[in-house]
């Protein structure tokens, strides 16, 4: 198994304020990690640093072995990097479809000249992409709302298309910020099982950011725990388990919020 | 300002009076001459617009109450420009077209009259300007008049005046870029000191609706002159004025005939004394002819008359004093007669029309005086 | 040298001027995240009502003058109060946009409102009053102070010490009493701010109320300086502040206040040299530059986006 | 087969233009001024909706964009035209549409001059940025002596016709659509909605954004072309920021990135305009009013009955 996302001690303050500090982590191909961490632990932070939103201050992150550095967001994502944010992000006054197919953008062969000769070369892609479009909505059952606004989708739905959207870019890594929560048990059983598919059906690595421990200890195979920026604890779900670092940063946290 | 909402009210009467007689007796009214007119009603130079227009609804007034002109009635459909670039052009089509109006008095702006009477010119109707000074106005084409001097002429009277009369030497001079007026008298003031031997001390600009014109002022003042000219409008003098007597300027200033409102002396009070500018009719007239003019204007609105308001009523006496002469309404006839006028007997003076189809008549220049326009002395052209 | 520190105090008053009325821009901003197109309308109402007040109010002395001051403030800012209730408020909640061709009409509305009212018009008047001898005066008393061969109008000191007052009045208002808390709370998170029982509505109608006086202080002191009014007066002076807010960090109160000192005197110094006639061009050409180096302007912070 | 549709509109508008236009000696010259008015409203709006409207800038400086080419437009009929001794109609056919053509380039590049170094401001900001450069073009203009500075540019001969007008305003809309309606023009919408997640999904936003802001001046560089030669005469002061403002209040008044909405807005105001003309000083304080009850009362524009069409492939 090689190596996809590769963080060498990377750092990045904000002003006076150190968000993320020295952080080294490896996401290998085909991969299912999660990065987990208390509140605040820089978590989020991380995400933005890979996928071009923060340049970090220092350190270095490459991806399939290609330094990132310098590259603007929707590069990275040309490079195969895809996601989802912790608080929605669709367009919403785009329908479920083209939603979808907006993020099919990275693939297209036409651009503005063609959408105005609109020759046959522009109406046989735009064919293709509708198939592709509606086969992977079909694949998560939302074929059936493609033309509803995305906002009028329900909370689980919205979820949901995320994803899909983030996969037609075609990403070799996903990353998904916090999937599960607002879930219930239910769903999150449900939102288990659609990752473990969404990993195989479409061989990719996924780096998980949740706060939910069943989520991530039932699915992930290597854990990177945070704490205050820092990296405290790598390793299997069980040897997370029993790390005494986690504990006491959980611990420590939980019964901070308990008092 | 009412003059037009009043005017209106006076047309409707006026029209309601034809249209009952006509239902009675339509056979023996004929037509009214309808006469077109394009002005700032509105917006920045409303000031400009209404005065005149109030001008040309007296004498309207007056020529139907004396029975009109070849025994038909004259009316005027007035059309508001706003002040706005775009509009001239569009109204005038109006005029031309919908309102088939045989002669047209507009602009008072010289821009807009610029936009606007190609148009006419291109339909073959005559316009007759009231008060577009600029020189290019009378160039559009063989259609376009004017009954005011132009800028060549305000220019280099004043720049006459100030070496003959003033005695000047060196003169700084302040003009208002965003308008063609300003920048046109300015040229022509240069070229004539120019020839007279002034030396211009000092050149600045301005941007028509400033406030401030301190900065300019001061580096004016620093460049020592005998003489400032500003050509601008009241709006912008007043201020200016004031705040050159504020900043310890004590010369004599010279200016154009858009000096001339009460604005200027409400403005500036005290600071407007001691400058001078050509005005086209001076309310300090005595000639029985312009004294009548001014009672009667300021009976009919309550206020009395500016320059632009004598201009307005002498454009309509003057179109239709053409087609009494020419016999005819026609807009060809029209031109052909008001080209031809010779000493027309006008309220702003004896107004001969030349090859040019310029206004040539004399100006009067006037100097501020405790608040007053004194008449100094008449120039010919 | 003599000629540049003239430039320096001429453009320091009307400055002083342009920072009160970018003050209520960047006030309504702060609460409600939007331009007040309107604002410079309020500003030209602030000189008539100056106008029309001052004889009654004793205007040509010291005391009729910051009576009358005091009266046109009052004025503008019932005047807020009303546009913010009548057109805005319905409004709320909805887009940015919406709510900014709703000012762009109550702007008109004013302008051409005031040209047709009898006792406005579209003709400029003279802002002067009629004084015990006949002879017309000032707001305020005026003289002209020498100091070698410099020359300051007294009109000039007090547009400053008006504007110090103002400008002190206003930051005791925002950092020392309760809706002045409020206001820095709904600038700060509007819908947090009614979660801790803040009434944002009130609020509102205050800042509008506060931005209001302060424009319509800036008209009188405007007028009392160029004493030609006319209802289109506010367009220039409004553009130039709203300018000023934008290049101060619009939301931002010191922000607003430097931005308008800024503006008037990059403007008169311009206006005094060869490129006099690009004034306005080269106030705007600074504004872009600096908001190219620091988008937000000069003192406002940029809000990083959460994502 | 939507998109031989599409062309097929285009191509029936444009003989519809060019019929009637064979016949507008017969029609009432106000009324034709009028409709041209309407043909260059409806591409001023058009062009300044892609930028507003379906990309989610705020431009509020489109006059100045139509004063760089109304002016490239008209120095080019006026300083060429009179020197190739050729017939009006050579003239009017085809040098009057290069001008036009030079007039949105003009334009076009200076939206890419004002647009790419000030993208990366946001909202307001941006709006002050545009409307600063439409103030800096008309100061400009006023300074020129070569185009007539403050007196303004006379003599432009009046080549704009029906046909002329509404060929453009038929184009202009095509275009928009097009550009609009394919996966690719997807993203402009998805640009405006959110920009951080177009960008995550392999959008560029800033070139979206330029894209939208150079075509959208190069149109209202031509309506700025066809302005000129209707006219006869231009002056920098019509190019002020009030202009600007009348063709946002269009985009929002027919609903912001809605393409039939704000063709009719277009046209309601340039004929309200007309209308309203003869209640004269009472006009624009009925204009204002009826632009306050409007947004009170229909916020969303006025002409959008129906949802945004959701998908067109």
């Amino acid at each position: 198994m090689s190596t996809l996302l590769q963080l060498d001690n990377v750092t990045i303050r904000f002003g006076g304020l150190t968000a993320v500090s020295s952080v080294s982590a490896t996401v290998n191909e085909g991969e299912l990690v999660g990065l987990i961490g208390p509140n605040g632990a820089g978590k989020t932070t991380v995400f933005n640093m890979v996928t071009g939103v923060y340049q970090p201050t220092e350190g270095r992150i490459a991806f399939g072995g290609q330094p990132t550095a310098g590259l603007k967001p929707f590069e990275i994502t040309e490079r195969g990097i895809s996601r989802t944010f912790q608080n929605i992000r669709l367009f919403p006054s785009l329908s479920v479809f083209d939603n979808v197919r907006v993020a099919f953008h990275l693939h297209l062969k036409h651009d503005s000249v063609h959408s105005l000769t609109r020759g046959p070369k522009f109406h046989r892609e735009e064919v293709d992409l509708r198939d592709r479009t509606l086969e992977l909505l079909r694949i998560f059952n939302l074929e059936r709302v493609q033309d509803e606004p995305a906002k009028s989708l329900s909370y689980g739905d919205q979820r949901r298309l995320e994803i899909i959207r983030a996969l037609a870019t075609g990403p070799k890594l996903l990353l998904l910020d916090e999937p599960a929560a607002g879930m219930n048990p239910a769903e999150k059983l449900e939102l288990m099982k659609l990752i473990q598919f969404i990993r195989e059906k479409f061989q990719l690595a996924i780096l998980l950011v949740e706060h939910d421990m069943k989520v991530v200890m039932g699915i992930c195979q290597r854990i990177h725990v945070l704490e205050y920026g820092r990296k405290i604890a790598e390793g299997t779900p069980a040897e997370i388990r029993s790390n005494p670092a986690v504990i006491a940063a959980y611990l420590g946290s939980a019964a901070e919020g308990k008092s | 300002m009412n003059g037009s909402r009043r005017s209106f009210l006076g047309r409707g009467v006026a029209l309601g009076a034809v249209a009952v007689l006509g239902t009675y007796a339509a056979w023996a009214a004929p037509e009214p001459i309808r006469i077109g007119e394009f002005s700032s009603l509105t917006g920045r130079e409303a000031g400009l617009g209404q005065y005149t227009h109030m001008g040309v609804v007296m004498a309207l007034e007056e020529i139907n109450a004396a029975g009109g002109v070849n025994g038909r009635l004259v009316e005027v459909i007035a059309e508001d420009t706003q002040s706005k670039a775009g509009e001239s052009a569009t109204v005038v089509r109006k005029l031309t077209t919908r309102s088939r109006v045989v002669a047209i008095i507009g602009e008072g702006a010289s821009g807009r009259c610029l936009e606007g009477a190609p148009i006419a010119q291109r339909a073959g109707i005559p316009v007759v300007s009231p008060a577009a000074t600029n020189p290019k106005v009378t160039e559009l084409g063989d259609c376009i008049f004017r009954v005011c001097f132009t800028d060549p002429f305000q220019g280099t009277v004043m720049a006459k005046f100030a070496h003959e009369t003033l005695h000047a030497k060196r003169v700084g001079v302040l003009s208002d870029v965003a308008s063609p007026y300003s920048l046109g008298l300015a040229e022509f003031f240069r070229q004539r000191c120019r020839v007279d031997g002034i030396e211009i001390v000092g050149e600045q600009r301005f941007s028509g609706g400033d406030k401030d014109f301190r900065a300019q002022l001061t580096a004016l003042k620093a460049s020592k002159p005998d003489a400032l000219f500003v050509p601008s409008y009241y709006g912008d003098a007043g201020l200016i004025l004031l705040q050159a007597r504020q900043l310890g300027i004590t010369v004599p200033i010279l200016g154009g005939d858009g000096f001339e409102a009460p604005e200027l002396v409400q403005v500036a009070g005290a600071a407007a004394d001691g400058s001078y500018f050509p005005v086209h009719f001076s309310l300090a007239d005595t000639s029985p002819r312009s004294r009548g003019f001014v009672e009667r204007f300021t009976k009919r609105w309550g206020k009395a008359p500016t320059g632009v308001s004598a201009l307005g009523y002498d454009a309509l006496n003057l179109i239709v004093d053409a087609i009494r002469r020419g016999g005819s309404a026609e807009p060809k006839a029209i031109r052909g007669a008001l080209a031809l006028t010779t000493s027309f007997d006008g309220v702003t003076g004896r107004i001969s029309i030349d090859s040019e189809r310029n206004a040539r008549k004399p100006a009067s220049i006037v100097r501020v005086e405790a608040g007053q326009f004194r008449f100094l002395q008449a120039v010919a052209p | 040298m003599t000629e540049l520190l003239q430039q320096l105090i001429n453009g320091l008053s009307l400055g002083a001027i342009y920072a009160l009325i970018a003050l209520g821009y960047t006030m309504v901003y702060g609460v409600l995240r939007f331009i007040n197109f309107a604002h410079s309308d309020v500003f030209m109402v602030g000189a008539y009502a100056g106008y029309f007040l001052g004889p009654k109010l004793g205007a040509g002395s010291i005391g009729g003058g910051v009576l009358t001051l005091a009266g046109a403030m009052a004025v503008c800012a019932v005047l807020g109060v009303v546009i913010e209730k009548l057109a805005y408020r319905p409004l709320r909640g909805r887009s940015n946009l919406t709510v900014l061709i709703t000012a762009i009409g109550v702007s008109l509305l004013l302008q051409n409102t005031g040209q047709k009212i009898k006792a406005v018009g579209a003709n400029p008047r003279a802002f002067q009053f009629p004084g015990p001898d006949g002879m017309t005066r000032g707001l305020f008393p005026e003289t002209q102070l020498h100091f070698r061969s410099l020359t300051i109008s007294s009109n000039q000191v007090i547009v400053l010490v008006v504007a110090v007052v103002l400008l002190a009045a206003l930051w005791w208002i925002v950092h020392r009493t309760r809706i002045g808390t409020a206001m820095r709370a709904m600038s700060f998170n509007a819908t947090a701010s009614s979660l801790v029982g803040i009434n944002n509505d009130a609020v509102i109608s205050f800042t509008f109320a506060l931005g209001s006086a302060l424009a319509g202080a800036g008209g009188v002191l405007y007028a009392m300086n160029y004493p030609s009014i006319d209802p289109l007066m506010g367009t220039l002076p409004g553009l130039k502040a709203f300018v000023a807010a934008v290049l101060g960090g619009i939301g931002n109160l010191p922000g607003a206040a430097l931005g308008g000192l800024l503006i008037g005197l990059v403007e008169t110094l311009v206006s005094g040299t060869r490129v006099s006639t690009y004034r306005d061009a080269i106030a705007f050409a600074i504004l872009i530059l600096i908001l190219m180096f620091r988008p937000a302007g000069l003192l406002g912070k940029l809000r990083v986006e959460k994502v | 087969m939507v998109l031989p549709k599409s062309q097929l509109w285009l191509v029936v508008v444009l003989l519809v233009a060019g019929g009637v236009s064979a016949f507008s000696g017969r029609i009432d010259p106000y009324v034709l001024d009028v409709a041209m008015g309407v043909g260059i409203a409806i591409t001023q709006a058009s062009s300044l909706n892609l930028i507003n409207g379906f990309t989610g800038q705020f431009s509020l400086g489109h006059a100045g964009f139509m004063a760089v080419g109304a002016y490239s437009s008209a120095m080019l009929t006026t300083t060429l035209g009179p020197k190739l001794g050729v017939s009006t109609a050579v003239l009017q056919w085809v040098l009057f549409p290069a001008s036009l053509l030079l007039g949105g380039l003009v334009a076009a590049l200076a939206g890419l001059a004002v647009g790419a170094p000030s993208l990366r401001l946001k909202g307001d900001y941006l709006a002050i940025v545009t409307l600063g450069f439409g103030e800096i073009i008309k100061v400009i203009l006023q300074n020129v002596d070569a185009v007539g500075g403050a007196r303004g540019l006379v003599g432009i001969p009046d080549y704009t016709n029906l046909f002329w007008t509404f060929s453009v305003a038929a184009v202009t809309v095509y275009v928009v659509w097009g550009l609009l309606n394919s996966t690719y023009g997807r993203g402009f919408l998805a640009v405006a909605d959110d920009e951080v997640a177009a960008e995550a999904m392999g959008l560029n936003t800033t070139r979206y954004k330029i894209t939208a802001f150079v075509v959208g001046s190069f149109f209202a560089g031509v309506a700025g072309g066809l302005y000129a030669h209707l006219k006869g005469y231009l002056n920098p002061g019509g190019f002020d920021f009030n202009k600007s403002i009348e063709i946002v209040v269009m985009v929002i008044l027919g609903g912001m990135g809605r393409h039939v909405g704000v063709i009719i807005a277009a046209i309601v105001l340039v004929v309200l305009n007309e209308t309203l003309r003869s209640f004269g000083e009472y006009r624009m304080i009925l204009y204002s009013l009826l632009l306050i009850v409007l947004m009170l009362t229909r916020p969303q524009g006025l002409f959008t009955w129906t949802r945004r069409k959701p998908s067109a492939a």
